[in-house]
């Protein structure tokens, strides 16, 4: 049992933080939820991919480096501690991509992923459905059969980033005479510019465009578009779900850097002599070490060819509660003026964005059920 | 001892409900988000034709206070309807002219507050003041004088306006104006006009926090998940349960602090009543709007469903005019 | 709304005060959860009762005052501000007088109140059995008809007090044939030393015998001992838990001096600065005084003639929550030492008694589910 | 790197576990408590014979030590078994004759610890030693003679025996023996020490609560309440959910810990990672205990019921050789 970096990770390290120092934009760029923000932050995937740091742990041939999981560990601490830009494109790389290269078929990964590397494709994921959300079971879009491929109608909402994407992808029901409602779902990709789309912004709790709606009108896909068997949807979705996706959600990077931001702000404005603050803070950087610590034991596991399972719904309570404390100490740290939501350093925006965290990609009540059945073998109930 | 409302008091929250939904305050306090004073500035009258106003300005002043109590249940139901602009601040302001001795400043302001045709606000010490942008009068401490020209002022002018985590409150600094009252009486004034900002906020807060439970119990009712409605759910329940539990004893601390502050109230430190009411109240209601917004999921955390109104007022209130750090500092102070 | 006291409630504070002063022993006595400090105990009940101070709410003829619910919380407040001993009696002045103030006859009252009062005789209450916990209606001891009265069968247990105390009484199963399970119940009254009864203390987490399970082998009980109609059990048991049970379980004089205590722990113990345990300690003093002006609040309305109902489960769980964490922060105050549990003032022994806050009287799971079906009108679950 | 135990260390586990699980450890807990050590030494020599011990001991003085990864895991599962003892003291007082500097003293106790025929024991400065009533030496530092006498020493008695809210902690004061090493070697011994006790009963709560999470989980299979078994209900299910998730976070810091202690460990301040996951490793095993006792109900409350000796051991493990307090400071401390 080792913490041990090898000198070729260790040069890795060095490598990306050099890169960063000398290419993060010293001023931050516009929030990537207004039309200006996303085009700053897809220019800036594109700077990212020119020297193959977009997509580090991705084949060559994509335009990855092949990196693993530990060099994807180390990139993402060095990227957070250098303050870059939130990535425009992480629906894409965390939940397509890994689909892809399960699912998909070489002609659709050569096709799909060069782009996704580029920033040239942003993608939006459309899970949801007005009456699915947690229970992905309901979903009533449909993709009919048409020559050449599937007409999508219906309405799909929650799709993060997809006011401002160029394509998205999820499951709609292509056999609604299927034995079982997880039966008979296809997973397709759309161009959110495709005739018979209309996307519809929604503003989360500050008012800016997070996430839309899209109505689908007769939207046609082409075979070449769906992943997987049609009427395999469930399962091809669900068949990463156990991969490193529950692993590279969230990387301990960020924390790990918020944990350090906070504890800055704890240093250059809190009386020392306050341990209810410095307690919190405390915690912040525990919880952050034990998220990163864990990390690395879950990143060996998968190195012997392991899967991490119902594990990852431990994952994700476990960093959704961390991201809100810490960003309510910073808040209680501001003291009185700390409702301002332009306020110093971003604590604010960050604040609203954790508020997210225990809702989507499964909400914690949903994990805490899965955690009690899964992994401790309780009963199920009448979920 | 009768420790609960009366029936004129109970029907004077009633017709305050009324007036409120009827005066679709959602769609008041978006277009006040939004720059759009003019559906606020109407509501505001008729709150004060409700007497609300009045009950923080003496009859000398052709109002009908101060009476803590009724101001507490008042105050409750504006934040159950999360209705807009400088509410706690306008009781403040009636403390401060109250007991800055100033009989001209009082003359000017008091009646035409009672009648809602002022909107004033107040700063705390080197703060930010709330729709300073609109208000007739903005009274603060000024400090950046000379020496003579320390203390209360109306502002001539205030800085830029900054946004809230709720989008309802708008933020300024005030600047400059005239001293009218000076030294040990402005801060003696100032000092008793944020014990009564912190009382009215706790109030909203606590109102807040009562609607955040109330429309989540309504919504849990009707959404269905896997089949059932969600509000079966034992998780759901329970943290339903929890968030009405923490409301329902910070209650009871609000009117502690309104009987403490209310002539009769006897030897207690309404200050210290004050503090323990604030932070239970402001927690409590923070605690519902992070139970309303996690058993909502994502339709909570969308800015254009109304819930969003409250989430943000709940987070907003606990920290105005008095921390819960500071409250509990206050509760254990000798 | 006031919180103003009459001159004749002043008075009678200033009474109740000047009397504990002069006879609170000023030592504290043993544990009441010994043999030596359950005599002690109860020769205290004597001369508590000697003053009439044991049961001052009760009619003047039973041994009490005739007092208003005002004055009783009056004298509670005095009571656990002078740190006067442990109420020996308290599950009978709690629970069973109640019942039989709504469900008894006259002859019931006569015998059993002044007895009660005087402390000459202790009961215990046997409601649960080893199945049978929050689930009442699972019970299964039996009461079978016999000459003159009925033959008790089966198993109590976690029956408080039991290890010492006289009399014990609860509910046991007359009708097995009862179309429903909480039908066909039978509140009775037994003595602990009758012939069939065998008691077995119990040793709480600290070892001390704070409660017993009773076997019960064709133990006779004239029909005197039984309250209410036969087979209405159920009914009589939960017609007073709407009343003003609720409020006396725990007094909120006792939480006012646990908090003043804690100050004065403080006070002594901590570093000022120390806002982690301050806050915590405001917390307890603000959760002491909300519990009083919710009591007060209660207190007025059943002066009013006003029934408690479910509210009573808001204040179950927050008391007992409240109990824990203003130990918890006691323990705390003292440091690493605080795992004594011999240590100053019993915060230990406090501490461990508060654990068990949660659980008896309805779990606070129990509690939680009403305060969501019947206060919020959540849809019942498949308890 | 590998952050994982490899297969012999997890055999060393399992090893250990069917160890204790044979030795009837609750039994020998309760002899322990009632002061019958008999059970108590016999099992302390099995574990001895099986290498606990020796982990701690170097090498030149008949160990295999030390060996922090495997004394992280032998003592989680010794945690999880209830043991009794002053097993973490062992280990603390290992570091203390490894870093004392006197040779002589090593020599003489550290093969008999590493054996298991001496059963040692230390106090932090100016506290209780655990079972200094049968310890074979009780290390201690002593500051009440002539400052010449002030250093580390085997105390020659002890003060009154004195019971813990763990009723297996049997807790007196050592007093007198002779000072052996002085100055600041003594004190850097000695904060040496403190950190490996710290370390070694972290990973004594951890085994704790993991033990307490697998006996609940087994209880609320089985016990049926309306009908059905309690752990279908939602509310149980998520309370044994965070339980695990707190439990599951602490042990890599458990183990980030061990590696910074390693002779490997690089430049890791290895005080801040023992901080930390004594922190982490103890509330999480408290929050556990919280947990199992309140889905136990009534049986959970009872001292007969075996489920009672890991609820005490969680709370006063919570604050043995390092306050929640104390650690969080270390960890943000620069």
């Amino acid at each position: 049992m080792d913490l041990d970096f090898t000198p070729g990770e260790d040069a890795f390290r060095a490598e990306a933080r050099a890169w960063l120092a000398a290419h993060v934009p010293s001023t931050p760029l516009p929030s990537l939820e207004t039309a200006e923000g996303f085009a700053a932050h897809r220019a800036w995937e594109r700077e990212l991919a020119g020297a193959r740091w977009s997509v580090v742990s991705w084949p060559e041939e994509y335009g990855g480096r092949g990196a693993s999981i530990l060099r994807w560990l180390v990139f993402e601490e060095e990227y957070y501690a250098a303050d870059a830009p939130g990535r425009v494109s992480q629906n894409g790389i965390n939940l397509l991509a890994p689909t892809l290269f399960e699912h998909g078929t070489d002609e659709q990964r050569a096709r799909v992923l060069p782009a996704m590397a580029s920033g040239a494709t942003i993608w939006a994921q459309a899970w949801s459905e007005p009456d699915a959300g947690s229970d992905l079971a309901a979903l009533r879009s449909t993709a009919t059969r048409a020559d050449g491929g599937w007409l999508l109608n219906g309405q799909k909402t929650w799709s993060s980033r997809a006011a401002f994407a160029d394509r998205a992808f999820g499951l709609f029901r292509s056999d609604p005479a299927a034995d079982r409602p997880h039966r008979g779902l296809t997973y397709l990709m759309f161009a959110l510019d495709a005739p018979g789309v209309t996307v519809r912004p929604i503003g989360r709790l500050d008012g800016k465009p997070a996430f839309a709606e899209l109505f689908l009108d007769d939207v046609f896909v082409p075979d070449e578009d769906v992943i997987g068997a049609p009427g395999q949807g469930w399962r091809v979705a669900m068949s990463t779900a156990g991969n490193e996706r529950g692993l590279t959600l969230r990387s301990p990077g960020r924390f790990l850097a918020a944990a350090d931001r906070l504890t800055a702000l704890w240093q250059e404005r809190a009386d020392p002599h306050d341990t209810a603050l410095r307690d919190r803070v405390a915690d912040a950087v525990i919880g952050a070490r034990a998220y990163q610590l864990f990390t690395f034991a879950n990143a060996s596991r998968l190195a012997e060819g392991e899967d991490l399972g119902a594990e990852s719904s431990l994952n994700k309570v476990f960093w959704s509660e961390l991201d809100i404390r810490l960003h309510e100490t910073a808040l209680d740290l501001l003291g009185a003026d700390c409702e301002l939501a332009d306020g110093a350093d971003g604590w604010a925006e960050g604040y609203v964005f954790s508020l997210g965290g225990p809702i989507y990609a499964g909400t914690n009540e949903i994990q805490r059920d899965i955690i009690a059945e899964r992994l401790l073998g309780l009963p199920k109930g009448r979920r | 001892m009768r420790f609960l409302l009366d029936a004129e008091q109970t029907e004077f929250v009633r017709t305050l409900d009324r007036l409120l939904t009827a005066a679709d305050t959602p769609a008041t306090v978006r277009a006040w988000s939004a720059g759009d004073h003019t559906p606020g500035r109407a509501l505001w009258e008729r709150l004060a034709a409700a007497g609300v106003f009045a009950l923080a300005v003496p009859e000398e002043y052709d109002g009908l206070g101060p009476l803590p109590v009724e101001l507490a249940a008042a105050f409750v139901e504006l934040g159950r309807h999360a209705a807009p602009g400088p509410l706690a601040e306008t009781v403040a302001v009636c403390a401060l002219l109250r007991g800055a001795g100033d009989r001209g400043a009082a003359k000017e302001w008091l009646p035409r507050i009672a009648s809602g045709e002022a909107v004033v606000s107040l700063a705390p010490a080197g703060s930010y003041a709330l729709d300073a942008d609109i208000a007739d009068a903005v009274f603060h401490v000024r400090s950046d004088g000379p020496a003579a020209a320390v203390g209360l002022a109306v502002a001539d002018g205030h800085g830029p306006v900054r946004a809230s985590l709720d989008p309802a409150r708008r933020l300024a600094r005030p600047v400059g104006g005239e001293v009218f009252v000076a030294g040990a009486a402005a801060r003696d004034a100032m000092r008793a006009a944020a014990d009564w900002a912190a009382f009215a906020t706790a109030a909203q807060a606590l109102g807040v926090g009562l609607a955040l439970v109330e429309r989540t119990v309504a919504y849990a009712k009707e959404r269905t998940q896997f089949g059932t409605a969600i509000g079966g759910f034992q998780a759901v329940k329970h943290r339903l349960a929890d968030a009405l539990v923490g409301l329902e004893f910070a209650r009871p601390l609000l009117y502690g602090a309104a009987v403490a502050l209310s002539p009769a109230g006897g030897p207690v430190d309404a200050g210290r009543e004050i503090a323990a009411a604030k932070v239970a109240c402001g927690e409590a209601a923070y605690a519902a709007a992070r139970t309303a917004l996690q058993l909502h999921g994502a339709i909570g955390y969308t800015a254009e469903y109304d819930l969003s109104l409250w989430i943000g007022k709940a987070r907003a209130l606990r920290t105005a005019w008095g921390t819960p750090s500071s409250c509990r500092a206050r509760v254990v102070s000798r």
